[in-house]
């Protein structure tokens, strides 16, 4: 189980290929790729502000409860802060299971989560006003089909 | 007790951390977030929707009634858009 | 939309950023990566065959069908075939939207629909033995969910 | 007419590939796997279990009812297991 809260970019490849890295009884690796849409305007951008300590628990907390919820071999999350462009990658979850329903789901249950539960704003500029990013009534129901 | 504010609640109240000694009748979060409420418009503002106010305790998310005291790390921010 | 079907491994990292490449309306792109398990013995390999010609008709209708349900920027599957080792990958499947929800649903449409659609057989050799791989009736059922 | 055989079917029968002479009384998918199987024992054991035979005619998956003509390409192979 790895957590990553980092303001460089990452390599999807590489963090891919280490997830099923010397375990032969992986069959399968989901993954799930967070971009900056484009707000826009000339020179748009959005910047991510973060809780340093607390953000890093709150994934870790939400690794662990898919480790448990699913038989996965192993399990991601990068989360970048600071300010992003149009196209960069801003989170990737990913899982590796042998069996690919347990990787499927459990990627999309971490991405979800993370969604209400991690301490991350976004702030969009479009060029010429500032905007901090109104959390989403679609993402608490998301996150709500796994509650139990 | 040492404050934490992000996001908009961070911008209306001017700064993103402080240090403040507790007053003694203030037990819960909810009677903090009263308290701070009273300390001036720019607080006010950005306390007014309550409901949007999320509260962490030591880095764990808690409700109104959660008790607080003298050492506690708060944090109040507005609900998280990460992912 | 793109469908190879090639005896070559892929470059995971190259494949996911090509398919947001360009089009900054992409908020997101998930995928899943199929690999080669342990089979158990030593020197244990698995070899797929496949139907030139058709195999490429079918994928490419799968992916067709995707982009049709979901609302998906891009789309890509690759599938080898040939003789693989455990931990080779055998199969990537991905998809981009604007939206996680498309994406990630449409991801898990293709994986399943290629598993009984797709014309590939897999011939396992622990080392000493040689065995068809039977298809599951959880791999049926699984196709069966996106019936409409 | 063209006739691929794929997986256990092929390794059954013995070869990947033929060219046969359509007799004129195959008019069917199914006309022409009861012809199969009784041109010896590897096609009569290759299709014994007709249920778990696929068939693609020109490429697109058929049924037994579907027509077969001179000029077709026709494929017989087990149930897929790629992904």
């Amino acid at each position: 189980m790895t957590v990553k809260v980092q303001r460089e970019d990452f390599d999807i490849g590489a963090e891919l290929a280490a997830l099923s890295e010397g375990d032969t009884q992986v069959g399968g690796v989901a993954s799930f790729t967070g971009l900056v849409r484009d707000m826009g305007g000339q020179g748009s951008s959005m910047t991510l502000e973060h809780y340093p300590g607390m953000t890093e628990k709150q994934l870790t907390a939400i690794a662990d409860e898919a480790m448990q919820r699913w038989p996965l071999a192993r399990c991601l999350i990068i989360h970048r802060y600071g300010k992003l462009l149009p196209g960069d990658r801003i989170v990737l979850v990913a899982t590796a299971s042998a069996h690919r329903e347990a990787a499927l789901a459990s990627c999309a249950f971490l991405i979800d989560w993370l969604k209400t539960k991690a301490p991350f704003w976004k702030l969009e500029d479009d060029g010429s006003t500032q905007n901090w990013v109104d959390a989403k009534a679609s993402d608490d129901q998301a996150a709500e089909r796994w509650q139990r | 007790m040492k404050l934490l504010y992000f996001a908009w609640i961070r911008a209306k109240i001017g700064v993103g951390e402080e240090q403040i000694t507790l007053p003694p009748h203030v037990a819960t979060v909810g009677d903090l977030l009263d308290w701070l409420a009273a300390r001036g418009d720019n607080y006010a503002g950005a306390l007014k929707e309550r409901k949007v106010v999320k509260v962490a305790v030591n880095q764990e998310y808690v409700g109104a009634d959660h008790p607080v005291k003298t050492g506690d790390e708060v944090a109040l921010f507005p609900p998280v858009t990460g992912g």
